[in-house]
């Protein structure tokens, strides 16, 4: 509760900094409030058992600390790498407050304990996203991604309603608990329950990027501003998927036989079309785009494992794959910005010779997303793996490792044009301090997290 | 004193991290020994254990640095197990390793990117340090792809060029094929037993079933195939030669090829569970010696010849835990790893001497010039064709006679190995150093020695290579229990072994005798590899005197030769680099048919949409 | 009024629903009338916006100021704003002390709301 | 029963006029046929007891949002009658498409049993002090009507940002 | 059971299907952006009349409360919808959803 309370003070004083003049003071504000919210979930942290509720809407449980923290941790490095590129703009307090309110959203969805708090969740987080992705008001790139992602995210919140509606009429309520003791109790389940679940479920894949409902995905990360495609791929992706697992844990395991193959199926075609289509790919920013998708559905076997493990599991998941979003979004920015916004293949030859920070992080990020030991992703990985194996879902398992070997493929297509490309007419880099010190310690967090993965699987013990 | 362990990969790691963040501000003098001293502190620790040992009960000891992973029913822990298999692997790894790293320091020392080399290495034998002394496969698993890395990083090193870089990728792609059979296997172990400790899942391998444990030591096998490059997952080693020779000497050649081997090695319990997964793996392997070392036979490329002839030698390790002898092929891995190392590190030497002209037919007689080098170089070619008493001899012969009593007909085919070892070989060392010399003038004058950073690891390792064999037979008899039930069954027919001693000194003297039929050929007659351009007209002009230079000639020679340069160019190209790019094609083709659906059209967004939507529907509420 | 009581429904509401009915009754009423009452010339050339001869360009309504927009934007997200004041103001006495301080809160992020878009200038017409 | 006839006079204005929303060729009939829609979904409210929320409904769509809508249909000057770049192919996916998932959704929810009846009267259901004792009481609604607030900040500052004019 | 006299649920769980389907169809058969945005109103009204019927069967009121947030997050939605809608139209000249299909493949 308490961190709701400093993400909204933060917003708001973010908002109207601008008009006292305090344009100077947001940045800092931010940082020490993020690190204060922290602080915050550290002192909330397993002090807190599962029956306190705030207001029947949400429950600060160990889950919603560890992802809090988890997302945090993430917006504090955004913030760190997108200061440059907001400062020099008019209307930095628009966009910070923004964000914060997003973030407001996203704290929602990793904490609520009825669909109310989701729905409104999803939007406040949504509705921010949708702004910024437009932010670039005269590129029309930016236009389209903005327009296709509301269209779409406005339709899939109707989808969302409807199902909730239908959940409704089954049970009654709106709240998770509810809702559950209605599955454990009813013998006979109504058509009605089951038509809702399935239309929260595709509203739901929709939000975290799950084929077929993915086609949002690779457009929107192109077409938005490279700094809010970071934040979409790490901080919206880590609590739709967060609050997708909340949702299902909280209120659909009873039923999970009912719904099990469709997750099975939607895991597995999001894994295959995210890394296959990947591998065809040129622009840099789209690579990463079709490998978010692949991501969502390495993420979703743990929503069909569904134990705590694959909590854990999902936490570690999203950790790693924020950190090395984060890397590899500041390294696609700041090569970007240097290239008029453009971020093809060959832009990046030779990165190793005009700027070794930014290519050695941007090699770490690469292979710790293609799952290479010993960093991060390649535990984040093999626990999913072995959460599924342990459940018997092996067949997954096989097309989950084959399409991560597809991933290998691409994500070695950019890091072969760093090291082996021939930097001819590209441009050397010179960092800020703060972006230098950035890249080092997400790719100390990549390495160490990798060595040390009992450290995030920890923070949360359901 | 087993505690002492903890710091064997510490120090290259330390070096590695040193080297790495320092980089410019430390002088190439400095770097070198500090790289090569890491690397040499290692190797103490490691005699100092292994001194301790043996005066000890030779009891495995476990040493846990913390506690990894806690998480659900999975438990792992970061801890290493010192036993006389990881020893042995230690002493190889750090030993050479060091010497490598010596001869390094001569051989980059003009390189922009020596730091960047040496860097390199040290953290290649960090992970390499991982892999052997992990106590359960995730840690293996950590080390075994860690190499990998390295290796790809190295063989790239020179990346200038791009046929070095392509080569990497190939590398690191038939690597990654490998790995996932690997991942699979040990997930399948973990479902298994419930752990990937190796001493617990040893422990319960009883209790999995015949078909799983064939399974999941098969699907072991195929990243060992793809690590130690046994067919079809080969090809990358002899393009992986395009990197500096060091590299060749320590990772293709002398420790990480090996690690396949270790692999299975140390999984011995469960491949002696399964017969079909033993037969596989020496099928494999004895397929490997006898394809690759035909294959050396036209090569020209002096580290071509010796890639094929790792390649080969790998085979014949495989071959050996295949039919249950894996303490015979352990102990092939550490004579291996002496004598190709000296080998390769000789060949390294050569090339500097001829400014990196790689190509035997434009050398020759170079054994006047290059005395140190000729002189360790010979020592090598003598071991590694089987030559009494030198160290191949020992742990090859040990192979095909627990090859011959076990299995025959692989028995039959690795002595047929053996001799084609001993042929191409001596064809390569002739051609080399003997004769006359066929490079230009200006190679001639600038002909020279290598400096004593080079020399000297080339003089320790002929030492090694002349007597490892002799000195470490009677430990590696003794003390590493492999496959016990093996031992046991050979105690038994000891009086067939004894006998198969007596067949093998004949086919040591059948090998001298393919050493000396070379000899006449590329000495004696001056007979040599025709040049690209006229391969087929010169063939009739080089002078043919004698009926049996004929008849050798059409019966052996030709044959050979057109089967190899067939299964080298045809099958290589056509077959294996067909099906490795068919696989990025087809991938290729299959994404550009999937990326059409990314239309663009948000109208069609939400019609598939709506669709996947009726879709999830009516599947789960109408079946 | 057999009707309402047959809907079940609240007899509070029945002025607002008669009130609805006379206002879409007279609207209809006043069309219809006018379009009875009223002559109708139909021609292409009254239908044209001048009828000075020359061909029109274009269309009368191109150009537009997009502060106007944001103003109906705003109304509409305070309209709406407004409808949870309603059953707080009912319910006023009963929610006692905490509604207040819970109202205010809401107040107060609405008047920092508008507060923002005062100081932007979202308002101003020129 | 006069409230069934209601009920099926409401239901099939309310589904032609928002099949006319589709159809309409001119934008501005198809916001007037919405609004039509709207005023037949708050007789259904009504019929259903929810009073306040039919006015509420009325006050927001029919007169806030429809009237924006119509705003900015003037003010993009769309009162035309062409829709360029619409090709048959579409059109039939959409309607192919559109008619599988009502199949679908109706198949589906054809068969609702065991529903259960109300336990009371529950004319006071929809009535404006009930609900605001649901909306703001402790357990009730409490949390959502705050962060409400919220939303309606950042959609307020989404708003100006995107339509303010950039400073050069 | 019936929810008012001689109509049960099930008349309004179809009538609200009905006009979801309609909505979404709406959504997909035009290409005028601005009618898209309608059609998605159609569909939210569908499920705010949804659970006012629901509402009435299960006699909560907090189903009622629910459509509040739902009108207000619409209210939310239109206005950056329209705003977003005003900006394309800035730099296009056109509310036809067909012209943004540049980033595609």
């Amino acid at each position: 509760m308490n961190e709701l309370l400093t993400l909204t003070g933060l917003g708001l004083f973010s908002m109207i900094a601008e008009i006292f003049n305090f344009r100077k003071a947001i940045f800092p504000v931010i940082v020490l409030g993020l690190l204060g919210l922290l602080g915050l979930c550290y002192m909330d942290w397993g002090s807190y058992n599962s029956t306190v509720t705030h207001f029947s809407m949400m429950k600060v449980d160990n889950f919603s600390i560890a992802f809090t923290s988890v997302l945090t941790a993430t917006a504090l490095f955004w913030f760190m790498m997108s200061r440059s590129f907001f400062e020099d703009q008019t209307s930095m307090s628009d966009h910070f407050s923004l964000v914060l309110f997003a973030l407001t959203g996203a704290f929602c969805l990793t904490s609520f304990t009825n669909i109310t708090m989701l729905f409104l969740g999803v939007e406040v987080l949504s509705l921010p996203v949708y702004v910024l992705t437009g932010s670039r008001k005269r590129d029309v790139a930016s236009n389209e991604a903005s327009f296709k992602y509301f269209l779409m995210g406005s339709f899939a919140s109707a989808v969302f309603l409807f199902g909730t509606a239908f959940i409704y009429g089954a049970t009654g309520s709106f709240n998770l608990e509810n809702i559950a003791t209605y599955l454990s109790t009813q013998p006979q389940l109504s058509p009605l329950f089951l038509v809702g679940l399935l239309l929260m479920l595709s509203a739901m894949a929709f939000k975290v990027g799950a084929a077929p409902f993915h086609f949002w995905t690779p457009d929107v990360y192109e077409g938005a501003p490279t700094i809010v495609t970071a934040f979409m791929s790490t901080i919206v992706k880590t609590a739709a998927v967060a609050a997708f697992f909340r949702l299902f844990y909280l209120s659909f395991s009873g039923i999970h036989g009912e719904y099990a193959d469709i997750i099975w199926a939607m895991a597995a075609l999001t894994m295959v079309v995210g890394n296959v289509i990947a591998a065809a790919q040129n622009n840099v920013k789209r690579i990463l785009a079709y490998s978010s998708v692949g991501h969502a559905g390495f993420m979703l076997i743990t929503i069909l494992v569904m134990n705590d493990f694959a909590a854990k599991s999902l936490l570690y998941y999203t950790a790693a794959y924020s950190a090395a979003g984060i890397a590899a979004f500041l390294v696609l920015y700041l090569v970007g910005s240097a290239n008029n916004g453009e971020t093809p293949l060959n832009a990046f030859d030779g990165l190793v010779k005009r700027n070794p920070i930014m290519a050695g992080t941007m090699t770490m990020a690469l292979l710790s997303m293609a799952g290479i030991p010993p960093l991060a992703g390649f535990f984040a990985k093999y626990f999913i793996f072995v959460s599924a194996v342990e459940n018997g879902y092996i067949g997954l398992v096989v097309i989950a490792i084959l399409s991560s070997l597809v991933g290998v493929y691409y994500y070695f297509k950019i890091i072969i044009a760093m090291f082996f490309g021939k930097p001819d007419n590209l441009p050397t880099y010179f960092l800020t301090p703060i972006h230098r010190f950035l890249l080092l310690f997400v790719a100390a967090i990549i390495v160490l997290t990798g060595l040390f993965p009992d450290f995030v699987m920890g923070l949360m013990t359901i | 004193m087993e505690q002492l362990v903890k710091f064997i990969p510490l120090f290259p790691l330390i070096g590695f991290a040193i080297i790495g963040l320092a980089n410019r501000r430390l002088s190439k003098g400095v770097t070198g020994v500090l790289a090569t001293g890491s690397v040499l502190a290692s190797f103490a620790i490691a005699v100092i254990i292994f001194m301790n040992r043996l005066g000890g009960d030779g009891q495995a000891v476990t040493v846990t640095l913390f506690d990894w992973i806690t998480a659900g029913n999975f438990s792992a822990k970061f801890s290493f197990l010192v036993d006389n298999l990881s020893t042995m692997f230690l002493l190889v790894i750090t030993g050479v390793g060091t010497l490598i790293h010596l001869y390094s320091i001569g051989y980059m020392h003009d390189d922009d990117g020596f730091r960047r080399f040496m860097s390199y290495l040290n953290l290649f034998i960090f992970f390499m340090l991982l892999l052997v002394l992990g106590d359960n496969y995730l840690v293996m698993f950590i080390g075994w792809e860690g190499v990998g890395l390295c290796s790809y990083l190295l063989i790239g090193f020179w990346f200038k060029n791009i046929d070095y870089s392509s080569a990497a990728k190939k590398a690191f792609v038939m690597n990654r094929i490998g790995d996932l059979g690997l991942l699979l296997g040990v997930l399948l172990i973990f479902t298994a037993t419930g752990s990937v400790t190796y001493d617990s899942v040893f422990a319960q391998a009883a209790n999995i079933t015949i078909p799983v444990v064939t399974t999941a030591t098969i699907l072991l096998f195929i990243g060992a195939m793809g690590k130690s490059a046994q067919i079809p997952l080969y090809t990358w080693l002899p393009d992986a030669m395009a990197g500096p020779t060091p590299v060749s000497a320590l990772i293709h050649a002398a420790t990480m090829v090996t690690a396949g081997v270790y692999m299975v090695a140390r999984s011995s319990v469960l491949y002696m569970m399964a017969p079909i997964s033993m037969d596989f793996v020496a099928w494999t392997g004895v397929i490997t010696a006898l394809f690759a070392a035909s294959i050396g036979f036209a090569q020209t490329d002096i580290k071509k010849v010796l890639a094929y002839s790792t390649v080969s030698q790998l085979g014949f390790m495989f071959a050996a835990l295949g039919v249950g002898a894996f303490t015979a092929g352990v102990f092939h891995v550490v004579t291996h790893a002496f004598f190709k190392a000296l080998l390769f590190l000789g060949a390294g030497s050569v090339i500097h001497a001829m400014h990196h002209e790689q190509d035997i037919r434009n050398m020759g007689g170079l054994a006047k010039k290059l005395p140190i080098t000729h002189a360790t170089f010979l020592l090598g070619f003598l071991a590694i064709i089987g030559f009494p008493f030198f160290s191949g001899f020992y742990s090859k012969d040990e192979i095909i006679i627990q090859a011959l009593a076990h299995k025959p007909i692989i028995g039959y085919l690795l002595i047929f190995g053996a001799l084609m070892t001993a042929f191409y070989m001596s064809r390569l060392y002739f051609l080399t150093f003997m004769g006359k010399f066929r490079g230009t003038e200006e190679q001639q004058h600038h002909l020279h020695e290598s400096p004593l950073s080079m020399t000297v690891p080339l003089m320790v390792l002929a030492v090694l290579s002349v007597a490892g064999g002799y000195l470490l037979q009677g430990y590696m008899e003794h003390n590493l229990t492999l496959g016990a039930a093996v031992t046991a069954s050979t105690e038994i027919e000891e009086h067939t072994l004894h006998g198969l001693h007596n067949v093998m000194w004949g086919v040591t003297a059948a090998a001298i005798v393919m050493a000396v039929i070379a000899y006449v050929l590329y000495v004696v007659k001056g007979q040599r590899p025709s040049s690209d351009a006229d391969m087929k007209g010169l063939e009739k002009t080089i002078y043919n005197k004698y009926y049996v230079d004929e008849l050798y000639e059409s019966l052996i020679t030709k044959p050979l030769n057109s089967i190899s340069s067939f299964l080298s160019n045809w099958i290589d190209i056509n077959v294996i680099d067909r099906l490795v790019n068919g696989t990025g094609g087809g991938i290729n083709a299959l994404s550009g048919q999937l990326r059409l659906t990314q239309s663009g059209n948000t109208g069609f967004y939400i019609v598939a949409m709506v669709l996947g939507m009726a879709l999830l529907v009516a599947i789960t509420v109408f079946m | 009024m057999i009707l309402l009581q047959s809907l079940n429904s609240s007899r509070d509401f029945l002025p607002i629903l008669l009130m609805f009915i006379v206002a879409a009754g007279f609207v209809s009423f006043v069309m219809v009338v006018t379009q009875w009452l009223g002559p109708k010339h139909k021609s292409k050339v009254k239908a044209d916006s001048f009828e000075c001869g020359i061909e029109q360009i274009g269309n009368a309504r191109s150009p537009f100021s997009i502060k106007y927009f944001l103003v109906a934007i705003l109304f509409v997200l305070f309209d709406v704003e407004v409808i949870f004041m309603y059953p707080w103001a009912v319910n006023f006495k009963s929610l006692g002390a905490i509604g207040m301080f819970e109202m205010f809160t809401f107040i107060a992020f609405l008047l920092i709301g508008f507060f923002y878009i005062l100081k932007k200038g979202a308002l101003k017409w020129d | 029963m006069i409230s069934q006839y209601l009920f099926y006079f409401l239901s099939f204005v309310s589904v032609m006029s928002a099949l006319m929303v589709v159809f309409s060729k001119n934008p501005v009939y198809s916001v007037l046929f919405l609004i039509l829609t709207f005023f037949s979904i708050a007789g259904h409210y009504f019929l259903l007891n929810a009073q306040f929320l039919g006015m509420v409904h009325i006050i927001v769509y029919a007169g806030a949002i429809m009237v924006l809508f119509l705003y900015v249909i003037m003010m993009l000057n769309l009162n035309k009658e062409d829709e360029p770049g619409t090709t048959t192919m579409s059109k039939i996916a959409a309607t192919i498409s559109g008619g599988i998932l009502m199949l679908v959704l109706v198949a589906a929810t054809r068969s609702v049993h065991g529903m259960e009846s109300p336990v009371a009267d529950s004319s006071q259901i929809g009535s404006i002090e009930n609900l605001g004792k649901v909306l703001f009481a402790e357990n009730g609604f409490l949390l959502p009507f705050e962060i409400s607030s919220i939303l309606f900040l950042a959609s307020m500052v989404g708003a100006v940002f995107l339509s303010k004019k950039e400073i050069r | 059971m019936e929810l008012i006299p001689g109509i049960s649920t099930e008349h309004y769980i179809f009538l609200s299907v009905v006009l979801f389907c309609i909505g979404a169809f709406g959504v997909m058969y035009r290409k005028n952006a601005i009618i898209v945005f309608m059609c998605i109103e159609l569909m939210l009204n569908a499920v705010n009349l949804l659970l006012v019927a629901f509402s009435r069967q299960w006699n909560g009121a907090d189903a009622q409360v629910f459509v509040f947030f739902v009108m207000a997050v619409a209210a939310a939605e239109v206005a950056v919808g329209l705003a977003i809608l005003m900006m394309i139209y800035r730099n296009t000249g056109t509310t036809d959803i067909n012209v943004l299909n540049k980033l595609k493949g």
